[in-house]
């Protein structure tokens, strides 16, 4: 499943990378996830706990960035595995400086597996999406923040 | 940390602790060994786990037993031992009649989903039947011949009534 | 197949109910008909560790009339919306709307609070209830809210419930003199859920014209929405089949339409035109039916 | 037959369902036994990756598990699922019962969990962690057949399983002869059995007695208990295998598969009884699957519609391993290519290409709906393009009812049938002449609508042992108890067909007796003599022939006892409403009852004559039998939205002799139903990825009643030579027949719009894009098939 889109973050790039990389940004920003454990380079374990409405669940998870950039693109991984199956997606992602913001362009690939797949791909194509907006949303708060 | 239930089944009264997650199928099923009603799919879809609840058609796998604390259950034992029935239910009959069923596993089901039909609707055509068994599935029969057991047992019914 | 372990409650009060939600929060599931619940912990893509269940709540199981508007317990069973006759005589669409969903069984056990509370994106009530300004009764120890059926569905299996809250009943207006309904949908063929469902509210005034058209769609998008551009091509005038082609055209205006096995963005597109027009046909000649 | 048919060719109602309208009867599930221990198996989400590792510690020391278990604690001790199928050059794709370090397909087995009971037993599942490297997906068989394609199996050069091919007649000629050559490319998709009763094993183990019991949802009893035996590397003479009540099968279960030799292992070992229920999600992920293969043909015509020649070439998904018959099912196709046609030229190809998939293997039809879907689309196809009249252009092509047996150019001999008879029949009861009338009418109107027609040959009563993986015969015990009740017992194994019934209708006609008099037994392989089971249309043409064998024997027996009691010639003699009658003089006669306690009391025995009423006999068929039909089907396409509405379905159907018509009517109308189901709904969709996306009945539609139009189904009869009885089988017919009846109507109906050709299933977006791209071609007509 691609997913594309694009983000205007309050800050420029510089800043917009800082917090793509700052794994206490991350914690807080990634949807579900509730801890970060640092393995190895730009590796990161997580415990994610899923919720979207009646569906919940609890998943191990990892967050990888590779293929850096700075502060101009980079890979973000994220994987999940648990009980219903996995989800992986890898995004590719891309700063543009617009003025005083950034332009932020993803694309990237998700990929379910198990019971997600077969009975989770009705939503889960807006749940992925519904998930990158909150993840930009919160990037951009975190930048909103520091700004003020 | 079970949860006490009272319940009647098929006439008789049962009193249970049951585990809050045990799905009313599992208690038919598991813990008063009533195998007739059977399991098809984990998604409320196929319909071979019908009963009636207080004399409506119900999926028993969508249902905990903790929910049917104080209900009248019906399963497709309980029909044919119905008092008034004496020996086979008409629509029992009615499916041995016109065969209406190949392998079975869906039968217990669909009767009594029938037999819901019947009891809203004594004279259902055709398209009515269909819409009102649509949630049963059937594999083996093309439901042609459930159709045609539903008619004759609609019509065995309203003379019994006359 | 089977659910996780769970703590179960089963309080018989509404105020007992909403003491246990608000103790709980979001660790707790309210649990009514189940048939949106329980499919899902079947499978454990739910896992809650409080289930609620409201199902003994009989004050939440009534339809009834107040200050001329229907007003619909929670716990009201999809059979019961379909076979009650207040609710047959005072807004069809919502008898019609309840008749299409699921199959018999689902029909029996389902409950109208449980379906909107789920906030699923292919349910059925969502079109009839933002098509008909229904306001969606929400009750908190805080007390009660009313929610406007628009506003009450945000996003996929999201909605404005917040936790502690339990959904009690549906304020449905009353209809118009001379107002005709319809529900179309197009069923995704394993499942039943609506791909496109279009509900269509519309009144003629005494010159044959449009005196109030309201559309909603559900199963076209994440949440449920009122067609507004396709409404205001129609509000006011004489129906006709190139004004109602025209309309219908506009269903999705601005929405970005749900993709998934059964059915791409463009064909949800072009069947939620042709779903809505067909649902406004019938609707305008049921209101002509009406008028004779 | 005998000389009275009270009960045979009656619609006689059946003796099972006394059981199964109470819910009484007992399937796998039903049955629990003291001690009872519950297996779950951990399936892999990937459909390929590599175990790293599985960490069952958690699981194991859960409260109520009993065992868990890996590959590395098994596969020396369990043998792979077999695979009967004999093919030169097939390259070994076994299935182990859990994957060792690389799981195959989404839902391949890696651990297995025993627990005390069902709740407990799922929530150790979830305790099971492996870690998985996931590998590139094959998914594609176009793609696998590929040099360049990752490979599905480390081991093997290449995906390709096998190549088959099978020629006839002078191919080139005929090309170069013909007027036109057209082709065209189909899929026959990648379809779910979805028996209602999902898979289940039992099994218990009594080590004093040395003796394993298998209760198992199997459609071959005999066959499973000799494969668990050599899989487990035990006597089979220590194995039982015990078929109950099974709720569909559709081919299905017809294989072996690893949770059978998984419960039969742990019972062994553990020392307790150990059950195992799949769940739909596995039913979806881990039982076979069917059909899968995309056909391109080209077809040799002359101007006035004569067939030439066929060329065609097939590649058959068979998914990652080979169950029981994975790769031998695209064969059939092969061989049945030619359908009911004067086909003298041909020549087909088949490339058996193995992906990270489920396998594929006999799904009801097997082989033949895939056939016969390619040539009667096929048909149709070449009937639009040379403007011809699908019905006429059959016409000309059907060899005549005198060419029997008629000899196909892939070598089979077709027993008897008379083709035209059946499509006529067709014709006059669905109204044909009126209908084109009609249709012509409509489409002035603008309604889309079509009539599609399919006449088919099917191979059925599946023998003879020369042509079968594992033997084609049948066998039957009678035995007639001193009482006078009879005692059938066969190597069928009836699920859902209803043999009890007919098989008592053969044995009460023939002896004489009330059916009620009569029980079917079945299905147990320590009661029952060594059959093959039921499959392939054949428990009445080939068991139901042993069985009319055993009668025969038994006959003469009892009338050589009477003879010699009422001092009369035997062969004056008939059996009759429990008597033994002469036919000289009617009131000449002697209670059967009176003869039987004769034969056990053996004081007055003639000369030569055993005591006891027992006899045994294996039949073997010379040939296959040969149904055959023609089924019409009229739908509307809404333009609009793409959806196909059945308007009428008439099916005339020839199965030769029939036991009982309700009992055939039945069989045709569900089979097609789930023929209507390929056609409209139904197909099995793997991403990229390999992952099963249809993989709950959320998503994956198989037909209700409320989808379903009335079916008018007719017969003509037109006995077989192969077997005594005259019958050819009908398990299958509707599901071979009404696919392509339905493909055929819906392209009819959007001919005019320049479509051409439209692949199953013919679902709403698919058809409404096929009138959306036909209507926004320059000239519709023009256009090129896909």
């Amino acid at each position: 499943m691609k997913i594309e889109g694009q983000y205007i973050l309050p800050g420029p790039p510089e800043a917009v990378w800082e917090r793509l990389n700052d794994p206490a940004i991350l914690v807080k920003s990634l949807p579900g996830v509730e801890t970060l454990e640092p393995d190895g380079p730009d590796r990161y374990r997580a415990k994610i706990q899923y919720k979207m409405g009646a569906v919940s669940g609890t998943f191990a998870g990892e967050v990888e960035l590779s293929d850096k950039n700075p502060p101009h693109a980079m890979k973000l991984k994220t994987s999940a595995r648990g009980g219903p199956g996995f989800v992986t997606a890898v995004g590719q992602l891309d700063l543009v400086a617009k003025g005083k913001e950034t332009e932020v362009h993803y694309s990237g690939d998700l990929q379910l597996g198990g019971l997600l797949a077969a009975v989770g791909s009705r939503m889960m194509e807006g749940a992925a999406k519904k998930s990158i907006d909150e993840f930009f949303q919160a990037i951009a708060t975190s930048l909103g923040n520091s700004s003020q | 940390m079970s949860v006490s239930i009272q319940l009647r089944v098929n006439g008789k009264t049962y009193q249970s602790a049951v585990e809050p997650r045990l799905l009313l199928i599992h208690y038919l099923r598991e813990v008063l060994g009533l195998t007739g009603s059977h399991i098809g799919c984990e998604t409320s879809l196929c319909g071979t786990c019908t009963v009636l609840v207080n004399g409506r058609a119900v999926k028993s796998c969508t249902m905990l037993a903790v929910q049917a604390d104080g209900a009248e259950i019906t399963t497709i034992e309980g029909l044919s031992a119905a008092p008034e029935a004496g020996g086979l239910h008409p629509v029992q009959q009615a499916f041995r009649e016109k065969h209406g069923l190949q392998c079975g596993f869906c039968t217990p089901g669909m009767i009594l989903s029938a037999v819901q039909l019947l009891g809203d609707n004594p004279n259902p055509g055709e398209a009515e039947i269909r819409r009102a068994l649509a949630g049963n599935l059937c594999r083996c029969t093309g439901y042609q011949h459930i159709i045609e057991s539903v008619r004759y047992a609609a019509r065995k019914l309203r003379s019994q009534k006359r | 197949m089977i659910p996780t372990a769970f703590e179960y409650f089963a309080p018989k009060s509404l105020d007992e109910a909403l003491r246990l939600v608000e103790r709980h929060g979001d660790e707790a599931k309210l649990l009514a008909g189940g048939h949106s619940l329980l499919p899902l912990m079947k499978l454990r893509l739910s896992v809650p560790r409080y289930v609620i269940d409201i199902g003994r709540i009989k004050s939440l199981r009534s339809i009834r009339e107040d200050a001329g508007a229907l007003v619909i317990g929670a716990l009201t069973t999809h059979h019961d919306m379909e076979t009650s006759e207040l609710v047959g005589s005072r807004c069809p669409l919502l008898a019609e709307t309840a008749a299409e969903i699921g199959d018999v069984q689902v029909r029996n056990r389902g409950t109208v609070g449980g379906s909107l509370a789920h906030g699923d994106p292919a349910a059925d009530y969502p079109a009839a209830m933002v098509a008909l300004d229904a306001e969606i009764v929400v009750a908190a120890s805080s007390g009660t809210r009313r929610i406007r059926a628009e506003d009450f569905f945000v996003d996929l299996l999201t909605t404005q419930l917040r936790p502690g809250e339990i959904v009690t009943e549906v304020r449905v207006p009353a209809s118009p003199e001379m107002s005709g309904s319809a529900y179309c949908k197009l069923h995704q063929p394993a499942s039943g859920f609506a791909l496109v469902g279009a509900a269509a509210q519309i009144a003629l005034d005494s010159n044959g014209k449009l005196a109030s058209v309201a559309i909603g769609m559900t199963g076209v998008a994440v949440r449920a929405y009122r067609a507004r551009a396709a409404e205001a091509v129609l509000a006011g005038n004489k129906p006709s089949g190139k004004l109602l082609a025209e309309a219908a055209e506009k269903v999705a205006d601005g929405i970005e339409p749900l993709a998934d096995l059964h059915a791409s963005a463009a064909y949800r597109r072009a069947v939620a035109s042709v779903y809505a027009r067909r649902a406004l046909e019938t609707a305008i000649s049921r209101a002509n039916e009406r008028k004779a | 037959m005998a000389t009275t048919t009270k009960y045979v060719g009656k619609p006689v109602k059946r003796k099972e369902d006394a059981r199964l309208i109470q819910g009484i009867a007992h399937y796998v599930d039903d049955r629990v036994l003291p001690g009872m221990l519950y297996l779950g198996v951990v399936r892999s989400p990937y459909a390929h990756a590599r175990i790293r590792a599985i960490d069952t510690e958690k699981a194991r020391t859960a409260a109520g598990v009993v065992a868990v278990l890996t590959a590395a604690d098994l596969s020396q001790a369990i043998g792979p699922v077999p695979c009967a199928a004999q093919l030169p050059d097939l390259k070994p794709a076994p299935r182990p019962v859990l994957a060792l370090d690389e799981v195959l397909f989404v839902g391949e087995g890696v651990a297995v969990v025993v627990a005390t009971d069902p709740y407990t037993l799922r929530d150790a599942l979830d305790l099971v962690d492996v870690d998985y490297e996931a590998l590139t997906a094959v998914v594609d068989p176009e793609k696998a057949a590929r040099k360049d394609s990752p490979r599905v199996h480390d081991s093997l050069a290449d995906n390709i399983a096998y190549r088959w091919e099978i020629e006839g007649g002078d191919l080139r000629k005929a090309f170069r002869q013909a007027d036109r050559v057209l082709k065209l490319r189909m899929t026959n998709q990648r379809v779910i059995p979805v028996a209602m009763e999902c898979r289940a094993a039992l099994a218990e183990y009594d080590r004093g007695d040395d003796r394993l019991t298998l209760w198992s949802s199997s459609q071959i009893p005999h066959l499973l208990r000799t494969q668990i035996a050599s899989m487990l590397k035990i006597h089979e003479s220590s194995v039982t295998v015990i078929v109950p009540e099974v709720g569909g099968g559709f081919g299905s279960k017809l294989n072996v598969y690893p949770e059978e030799a998984l419960v039969s292992y742990l019972a062994m070992h553990l020392g307790r009884p150990v059950k195992w229920i799949e769940s739909r999600r596995e039913n979806f992920l881990a039982t076979i699957h069917g059909r899968d293969q995309i056909c391109e043909m080209e077809f040799a015509v002359q101007r006035d519609g004569t067939l030439l020649g066929l060329r065609a070439h097939i590649i058959a998904d068979l998914g990652a391993y080979y169950q029981l018959l994975t790769p031998l099912i695209p064969t059939l196709s092969g061989l049945m290519l030619c359908g009911c046609y004067r086909l003298p030229n041909v020549r087909v190809e088949i490339t058996g290409v193995l992906t990270n998939k489920m396998s594929t293997d006999a799904y009801r039809g097997a082989g033949r709906p895939e056939a016969t879907y390619f040539i009667e689309r096929g048909i149709d196809f070449v009937a639009a393009e040379l403007k011809k009249d699908p019905a006429e252009l059959r016409r000309k092509n059907f060899p005549k009812s005198k060419d029997f047996p008629y000899v196909t150019a892939t070598g089979l001999i077709y027993d008897t049938a008379n083709y035209q008879a059946a499509m006529d029949l067709a014709l006059q009861k669905a109204g044909y002449k009126k209908l084109r009338r009609e249709q012509e009418a409509a489409r002035k109107k603008g309604r889309y609508i079509g009539i599609g027609l399919s006449s088919y040959v099917e191979i059925c009563g599946m023998g003879p042992s020369s042509a079968m993986p594992a033997g084609g015969w049948e066998s039957a015990t009678v035995r007639i108890e001193p009482t006078g009740s009879v005692r059938v017992l066969t190597g069928s194994s009836p699920h859902g067909q209803g043999e009890e019934t007919t098989f008592a209708q053969i044995a009460a006609d023939f002896l004489g007796v009330g059916i009620e008099d009569v029980a079917v037994i079945h299905g147990n392989t320590s009661i029952v003599p060594y059959g093959i089971g039921t499959f392939g249309s054949r428990s009445t043409a080939v068991g139901g022939a042993a069985l009319y064998r055993c009668l025969e024997k038994l006959r003469d027996k009892l009338l050589k006892i009477a003879g010699h009691l009422m001092q009369e010639d035997p062969a004056k003699l008939v059996l009759r409403g429990k008597q033994v009658v002469s036919r000289r003089d009617a009131h000449k006669s002697m209670p059967l009852l009176d003869v039987i306690s004769a034969a056990y009391m053996a004081k007055t025995l003639p000369e030569g004559v055993e005591p006891g009423l027992d006899e045994t006999d294996f039949f073997e068929p010379s040939n296959f039998t040969y149904p055959f039909g023609t089924h019409v089907a009229v739908v509307e396409v809404d333009p609009e939205t793409g959806t196909v509405k059945l308007l009428k379905y008439v099916a005339v159907d020839d199965c030769g002799n029939v036991i009982n018509p309700l009992l055939v009517e039945g069989q045709v109308q569900g089979g097609i139903v789930q023929s209507i189901g390929q056609a409209l709904l139904e197909e099995a969709i793997y991403d990229e990825q390999g992952q099963l996306l249809t993989g709950e009945l959320t998503d994956y539609a198989v037909p209700r009643a409320a989808d379903i139009p009335w079916l008018e189904t007719y017969r003509t009869v037109t006995p077989t030579p192969v077997n005594p009885l005259g019958v050819k089988g009908v398990g299958e017919a509707g599901t071979i027949g009404a696919t392509p009846a339905l493909v055929n109507a819906v392209v009819d109906a959007l001919s005019r719009l320049g479509v051409r050709h439209l692949d199953m299933p013919m679902k709403r977006e698919r058809v409404w894009k096929a009138i959306r791209d036909a209507s926004s071609a320059p000239s519709g007509r023009a256009r090129k098939a896909k």
